[in-house]
């Protein structure tokens, strides 16, 4: 029998397949499922409110993880994510209200249209890197919308379209609860998969290219092949994001996703973590709930002081920007990397040095 | 002048890599300093310099003194400015500005800014193929190339003390030579101290007054070139010379002494 | 004909020649080293044959194929595996991560496959990392399995760099100064692990090299280039009797 | 003692109805929309004391920077953490997206966004328009261009933005025009952030119409007046309710004389019967109404059209009920601030009435009464 | 022909206001490869101080204009004090991250401080237009190519002989080994951002001049990227010329195919063209190529 008095001293694994495992210990995975089990059932105990909230977390989880796919493991920053939530949105949105498909083909099929949309405009990182690739999908954005809004019989222009929320059988997923774990469920897919793409092979290419490219490509790597394959797969999620927010808010229309939805996602992924899977889920948590935060602190000090509420309001973007910047100078890795170190630090305690 | 001791320095907070390295470089004298891959010696260079911190790296005890002033607290560009410049490992030239633009760079802290065009003709006088590539973008230069340039930098400089990591990588063997020949003159002429950390142990020996060896982040064996030289793990494990000479490595043998410090 | 066929080679950049129509062949399993004075072209010569330069005129033929327009990662699925002079290892990933990426050309699991990571894919992961733990004995490197390659000294990145193109089981391997910055025992380690490759493999192996005494001693043929021309070729005695070559690189006492 | 204060407590809370406000104070309209919500804001602090319907009011409001994601974060709070009865809302965008939703929570939506969309019941059975759509606006300027134009078919051309609220009124006035035989002779594209309009005002002025329709808010308008100017260009140019105000005249300078705007609302330096409340409230609180503009009047009186639904309403704590209320509002009159207000379960647009100003000397002057089409 | 030449003459003065704007970019740039977010809340709060100074103080313009270049450069010292140096060493992507806060809680300060109303300059350049034949000109565009001309042989001098300007240089090229150089990086840091909130300020105030300032006025920061990114991320000449392309992109774009589609194609067709040009010139048209030499 094992002495309880006796903590393991390392970890130690007799096969590959143990070593090779995404949580190694039994005891992280017993954590993992733990934490698993509590997300499936909080929404029982939770006002709507916040269980909206905590969708709305989720969707942008799923985006941010189909964001960090391109950009944080590959390299390639995005400006466009905005314009391919909206195509995911759109795409959702033609194939149930125009055709009148159920929503579980709808949403699979946004996904691979915008994959494929995606996929097109990731063309010019054959030639482009870096910051001019950048541009390249700021273009995507500004011209995606603007096809959007001018295709006016397919996409109802600038007044947007009306959706409908899911139904399963006779069931709608109507309530705050149900959408909740309907996006549950795909988030939890979304990260699985990447979880796993990035401890085999094509995911470990995706890293290669992003950290040498020229060094990855000598290894057999085809670069212009796996620049273009992380667009398509980063923006299968993307557009599975936008047609869940889509269904969720049911509405779409382009200003839902402009330029400033593409900034919001790239500061989720580098608050949260570039090239970390749950970095993308903390980030969205924290970008997503960071004004809501601020704005209950406003009301609660608008309480106090009522004639400071312009004042106020400026601070609450004064506070969010600080924020950022603090956490960045604070762990310019983010937040997944504070996650790792309070691990790390458990897992010697108390021999820290 | 230069003196370093019982330094301790950290990577990351976690990883200790020096651990209680000492060694004193005397003014105006040639020092090398040997040791096998990873034993810490670039870092000491970088502890010197003041660049460990933008690595994520601290000197966490001892101290590092320069004519009796500490400098491990300082910047890297005070520490420039007090006159010690290193050549670091791995070329880092600025690949986009032209050779030229490389050396004016190089003698960025210095004050007598009217001798910079001697100076450049001098560096071209030790290096006659830079002078040819002086237009190029010192990126596209061959790594032998851009080694002339990284130490041609050090010239530019003017220092008062010189830290070379291992100024003959990847040079022709004709150059290797040379180079530590100009070292030596730089050394006579302008009265430059010199700590140049060096695998090719045959000709760091050659110049140098003085040696260390570092394994495992501590100082194992130092002494003058002459008792270094008649070491007998000197010899076989830095300077490859069995107790018949030199001997071929196509007749290495799969088991062979491993050299075990302490 | 062997298995490298160099024919006319020259590349230019603007003004600048790197290779003057450099002829050669090399040998099936030989060790073929090329020497030369610094920005000689050796290194030019190493990027023509892994695809990262198009020569500006001339023929690469590579097992009989004519690969002089084919895309690197397209070689190294050939069997043409290199290390770098300037290392290019990817900093970030740990050494392993390094190594399996070496063996990217002779995996298959696609994108789907390794998303949701069944049966097949597994078994792949699993199989190819017992190859790259061998390459990691091989090369004594197992303490710093787990480590980010970033933070390594040089020495030990030229050493992973050289077990990441050996983890590709190439049929030639390109090794650009793989012992710059040894010291002489750490030299002898890596003497010994080409000469062991070659045998055990039966690899090909084109090396460049400044140090003469590893050159000579374990070359068979040695091309010499100067100024992008090639002005010597043949065994190591051979060149080490040349008086350009001599002239140009050696220096007198370096022959021996 | 303690159970009974804190039913007095949770009955004190019952006797208060909340409305919700979703204001754009820092975003892309916060320079119009800041003055709207202080207008709303000044609103429902003049009724604090007071008991309407038996109930107390309060406006519990927060900016979302004219960001929609922000928007439908902000409804989700005030929905279900608030739970107000009814919201007083903002933009265009923000209130189309979120039409459905108000619907199916059964929540009455007055916003700032006069488009036309708004107004199919069967599509926003919760939204209501306090003033007129911009299609009205647009069919009342045509009407008024046939009424008073002299010689031949009068030509118009349209300069709208790119955006949901730009083109709002665009494919009706075309209709409209068609109808009453007008000819629209050009259409130009102006961003809403422009620096200069020259090219379009180029291809316009090859069309040669007698009226420009402008549908932007005050810089893009500017720019147009302006560069009309340094070309010469020769038309009169109307603008819709957000291109015209108070805010136009400093940034176009001399080059909005002569311009004419549709009001919807009273400006404060007007002597109406309306203005006695708002000046009354103003001082008391040690301000001037001339520091006020047209846009504070436009919320102050959304915000009472709101309150007057909840007077009218069987049940005020509900949705239900204060749309019913709102129902029932006939005629409402405004003392001026703006035209009389009707609403009805089968229409939810309260007014097609607007007025005209031309600017002279440096000041809106309304030179029409409250018109329609 | 006329009109032609009318749409070439608005496009060059109105890309010369964006070739100014994005000089900013693109010094940031060259000393330390980051994209500035905050470009735009940069041009604001210079705007906001030369205004206020001329409206609230009563200063006569120019010396308002000195005063709140100054303003300006301070603001650039303090910013690099206090948000970008333990970005020093760090990836760039964190400090571009670290400029999208900070323009945040700039964008919050000027709330405060300037509320959201417009606000107009009084007169500075005249309003008549100056004539070319039959093309007109507002005086403040020309105004703005003549500053624009300006800039362009300062920096373009500054850049290739200072020594300064190389070591700016260096640094944009590798921290580290710019260190160990002896340049002081956070100096160079702080000149640069320092010389990039002035050339926005000069910017905002011409801007302001045009259409009145209020906060959405930041959102030029962003329109002008591409401008930067076209004529090449690091080059000054690049700015500039790039600026002038997509001016006269845009004022032709708008002049001839806006009135075939029905409008918008102005604001999208730089975008288009950009990327078209960008296959060719994956550096933009003037920038330095990242060099890879294995
Ligand atoms: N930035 C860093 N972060 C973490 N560890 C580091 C870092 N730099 C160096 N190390 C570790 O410190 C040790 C000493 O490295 P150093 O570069 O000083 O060795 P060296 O003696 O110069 O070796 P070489 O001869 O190979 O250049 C190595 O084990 C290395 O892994
Ligand atoms: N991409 C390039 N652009 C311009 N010039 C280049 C390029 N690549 C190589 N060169 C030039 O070609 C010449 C040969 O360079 P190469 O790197 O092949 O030399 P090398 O023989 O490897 O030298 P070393 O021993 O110093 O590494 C040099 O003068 C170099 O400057
Ligand atoms: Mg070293
Ligand atoms: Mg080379």
């Amino acid at each position: 029998m094992r002495n309880p008095f006796v903590m393991d001293c390392g970890e130690f694994h007799v096969n590959y397949k143990q070593d090779m495992a995404i949580w190694k210990i039994s005891r992280v995975r017993m954590r993992v499922f733990i934490l698993l089990a509590i997300f499936a059932v909080f929404p029982m105990f939770a006002s709507d409110y916040i269980v909206g909230l905590a969708t709305l977390c989720g969707i942008a989880a799923i985006g941010a993880i189909g964001l960090n796919i391109l950009t944080g493991f590959t390299g390639q920053i995005s400006i466009g994510v905005g314009a391919f939530l909206g195509v995911g949105g759109y795409t959702s949105a033609i194939l149930t209200a125009k055709l009148g498909l159920s929503f579980w083909i709808a949403m699979p099929t946004a996904g691979i249209v915008t994959a494929i949309v995606g996929g097109l405009f990731g063309l010019p990182s054959l030639r482009l890197k870096g910051l001019y690739l950048a541009i390249a999908t700021l273009a995507a954005q500004v011209i995606i919308l603007f096809v959007i809004s001018r295709w006016d019989a397919l996409t109802g222009g600038t007044a947007g379209m009306v959706l409908s929320r899911p139904e399963l059988g006779s069931f709608v997923f109507y309530s705050e609860r149900s959408y909740y774990y309907l996006m549950f469920v795909v988030l939890i897919i979304t990260a699985a998969f990447t979880l796993n793409l990035f401890r085999s092979r094509v995911g470990r290419a995706f890293i290669a290219v992003r950290d040498r490219d020229v060094a990855a490509e000598v290894m057999g790597i085809d670069l212009f092949k796996y620049k273009v394959l992380a667009f398509i797969v980063s923006s299968f999620f993307v557009g599975i994001a936008g047609a869940l927010l889509g269904h969720y808010t049911m509405v779409v229309s382009p200003e839902l996703y402009s330029i400033t939805v593409s900034i919001e996602y790239l500061a989720i992924i580098l608050v949260g973590g570039l090239g970390s899977v749950f970095g993308s889920i903390y980030g969205a948590v924290f970008i997503t709930l960071l004004p809501v935060v601020l704005r209950s602190g406003v009301e609660m000090m608008s309480g106090i002081f009522p004639d400071l509420s312009a004042v106020l309001i400026g601070m609450k973007e004064v506070v969010f920007g600080l924020v950022i910047i603090l956490f960045l100078i604070y762990e310019p890795q983010g937040l997944a990397k504070i996650w790792k170190n309070i691990k790390d630090y458990f897992k010697l305690w108390p021999f820290s040095y | 002048m230069l003196t370093i001791n019982n330094v301790e320095v950290m990577y990351d907070k976690v990883i200790l890599v020096l651990k209680g390295m000492s060694m004193v470089v005397p003014k105006g004298k040639i020092v090398a300093l040997l040791g096998s891959n990873g034993a810490g010696k670039t870092t000491t260079l970088k502890a010197i310099s003041g660049l460990l911190k933008s690595e994520n790296g601290e000197v966490t005890d001892g101290f590092i003194e320069l004519y009796g002033e500490r400098i491990d607290v300082s910047d890297a560009e005070t520490i420039v400015k007090k006159g010690i410049f290193q050549c670091m490992e791995g070329r880092r030239v600025f690949k986009h500005l032209s050779v030229e633009d490389n050396l004016i760079a190089g003698a960025h802290t210095r004050k007598d800014r009217k001798n910079i065009k001697s100076d450049i003709q001098k560096v071209y006088h030790y290096f006659p193929k830079l002078e040819m590539l002086k237009h190029r973008q010192a990126g596209y230069l061959s790594g032998g190339e851009q080694q002339m340039l990284a130490i041609g930098r050090g010239i530019m400089a003017k220092p008062k003390v010189l830290l070379l990591d291992e100024p003959s990588l990847g040079l022709a063997p004709l150059l290797v030579k040379e180079i530590f020949g100009i070292i030596k003159k730089i050394n006579e002429e302008e009265g430059t101290t010199i700590l140049v950390v060096e695998q090719n142990a045959n000709v760091a020996l050659s110049i140098a007054d003085y040696g260390y060896i570092m394994e495992n982040g501590r100082i194992v064996m130092d002494g003058t070139v002459d008792r270094l030289l008649s070491n007998q793990d000197v010899r076989e494990f830095y300077l490859g010379m069995g107790d018949k000479g030199r001997k071929s490595y196509k007749d290495i043998k799969s088991y062979k002494r491993r050299k075990r410090w302490l | 004909m062997g298995i490298l066929d160099i024919k006319d080679a020259t590349l230019r950049f603007g003004g600048v020649v790197a290779l003057d129509s450099v002829s050669y062949e090399v040998q099936e399993g030989e060790i073929f080293s090329l020497i030369g004075p610094n920005g000689a072209g050796k290194t030019s010569m190493l990027n023509c044959i892994s695809g990262l330069y198009k020569p500006s005129s001339g023929s690469i033929h590579f097992k009989g194929e004519d690969i002089t327009r084919y895309k690197p990662h397209k070689r190294a699925s050939m069997g043409i595996a290199r290390a770098f002079q300037n290392i290019e290892l990817f900093p970030h990933l740990s050494v392993l991560d390094n190594l399996m990426l070496g063996r990217h050309v002779r995996m298959k699991t696609g994108l789907l496959a390794g998303g949701f990571y069944w049966g097949k894919a597994q078994r792949e992961e699993i199989e190819h990392r017992k190859k790259v733990e061998q390459v990691i004995d091989f090369l004594e490197i197992e303490d710093i399995r787990n480590t980010p390659v970033g933070t390594l000294s040089y020495g030990l990145q030229k050493r992973v760099e050289t077990g990441r193109a050996l983890a590709l089981e190439p049929d030639i391997l390109l090794l650009d100064e793989p012992m710059a910055g040894m010291n002489s025992e750490e030299k002898e380690d890596m003497a010994r692990y080409i000469i062991d490759i070659h045998e055990e493999m039966n690899t090909t192996i084109i090396l460049i090299e400044h140090d003469m005494g590893v050159v000579m001693d374990l070359s068979d043929h040695i091309a010499v280039l100067d100024f992008g021309k090639l002005i010597g070729y043949g065994t190591p005695d051979e060149i080490q009797n040349n008086s350009r070559v001599i002239e140009a690189y050696l220096g007198e006492e370096n022959a021996v | 003692g303690c159970s009974g204060g804190s039913e007095e407590a949770s009955g004190d809370k019952k006797a208060t109805v909340k409305i919700g406000g979703i204001f754009d104070l820092t975003g892309g309209t916060g320079d119009v929309g800041t003055p709207y919500a202080e207008g709303e804001k000044a609103f429902f602090e003049s009724i604090a004391g007071e008991e309407i319907n038996g109930y107390k009011l309060e406006l519990i409001g927060d900016d979302y920077a004219y960001k929609i994601p922000e928007a439908q974060k902000l409804y989700q709070k005030l929905k279900s953490k608030d739970k107000v009865s009814a919201i007083l809302g903002w933009g265009t965008g923000d209130t189309e997206a979120l039409r459905q939703q108000v619907a199916a929570d059964k929540l009455p939506f007055i916003s700032a966004s006069y488009s036309e969309n708004l107004k199919n019941i069967d599509e926003s059975p919760y939204n209501f328009l306090a003033a007129a759509s911009y299609s009205d606006q647009a069919r009342s300027v045509l009407k008024w261009i046939k009424d008073n134009h002299t010689g031949g078919t009068p030509t118009v051309a349209l300069i709208y933005n790119d955006t949901a609220f730009g083109k709002s009124p665009i494919e009706d006035a075309k209709n409209y025009a068609k109808e009453n035989g007008i000819e629209i002779v050009d259409e130009q594209i102006v961003d809403l952030k422009t620096l200069d309009a020259t090219s379009q005002l180029l291809n316009m002025e090859k069309k040669n119409p007698d009226y420009t329709i402008i549908n932007q808010t005050w810089g893009a308008t500017a720019t147009i007046l302006k560069d009309a100017k340094k070309l010469g260009l020769d038309t009169q140019f109307i603008g819709l309710n957000w291109a015209a105000g108070e805010g136009l005249l400093p940034i176009a300078g001399d080059a909005a004389e002569g311009f004419i705007g549709v009001v919807t609302h009273a400006f404060p330096y007007e002597d109406l019967p309306g203005m006695e409340e708002i000046k009354k409230f103003v001082e008391s609180k040690g301000e001037k109404l001339e520091d006020k503009n047209q846009k504070f009047i436009q919320g102050w009186v959304s915000a009472k059209i709101m309150v007057e639904g909840l007077k009218l309403a069987e049940d005020p704590t509900s949705g239900e009920g204060i749309r019913a209320g709102l129902e029932k509002i006939s005629n409402l009159d405004l003392g001026g601030l703006a035209a009389p207000v009707t609403f009805s379960p089968d229409n939810h647009a309260g007014t097609n009435q607007i007025r005209l100003a031309e600017v002279k000397n440096g000041q809106f002057e309304v030179f029409t009464d409250y018109i329609g089409y | 022909m006329t009109f032609f030449l009318q749409m070439l003459v608005t496009g060059i003065v109105v890309g010369s206001v964006y070739a100014l704007v994005a000089l900013g970019f693109v010094l940031i740039y060259k000393s330390s490869d980051a994209i500035n977010f905050a470009q735009g809340e940069f041009l604001l709060i210079g705007t906001y101080v030369c205004l206020t100074l001329i409206t609230a103080y009563n200063i006569p313009f120019i010396a308002a204009l000195l005063m709140a270049l100054m303003f300006s450069a301070v603001l650039g010292f303090a910013i690099e004090r206090i948000v970008l140096r333990p970005f020093i060493g760090e990836p760039v992507i964190s400090m571009i991250m670290a400029t999208i806060g900070l323009s945040s809680v700039l964008a919050g300060i000027v709330h405060i401080i300037w509320g959201h109303e417009t606000r107009v300059f009084p007169r500075i350049f005249s309003e008549q237009p100056v004539k070319l034949g039959e093309i007109v000109i507002a005086p403040v565009y020309l105004w703005s190519l003549l500053i624009v001309v300006a800039m362009l042989i300062i920096f373009t001098l500054f850049f290739k002989y200072s020594k300064l300007g190389i070591a700016m240089r260096a640094t944009a090229d590798d921290q580290q080994a710019a260190m160990s150089m002896g340049i002081s990086v956070k100096m160079i840091f702080a000149v640069a951002w320092a010389i990039a909130a002035i050339v926005s300020a000069v910017g905002g105030i011409l801007l302001g001049n045009i259409n009145g300032v209020n906060a959405s006025l930041s959102a030029i920061g962003l329109k002008v990227l591409p401008v930067a990114i076209l004529g090449g991320l690091d080059s000054i000449p690049g700015a500039i010329i790039g600026g002038l392309i997509i001016g006269i992109l845009e004022s032709l774009t708008g002049g001839y195919l806006d009135p075939l589609v029905g409008g918008g194609l102005k604001e999208v067709m730089p975008f288009v063209i950009l990327v078209f040009i960008l296959m060719f010139k994956p550096y933009g048209l003037f920038g330095k190529k990242e060099i890879e030499r294995v």
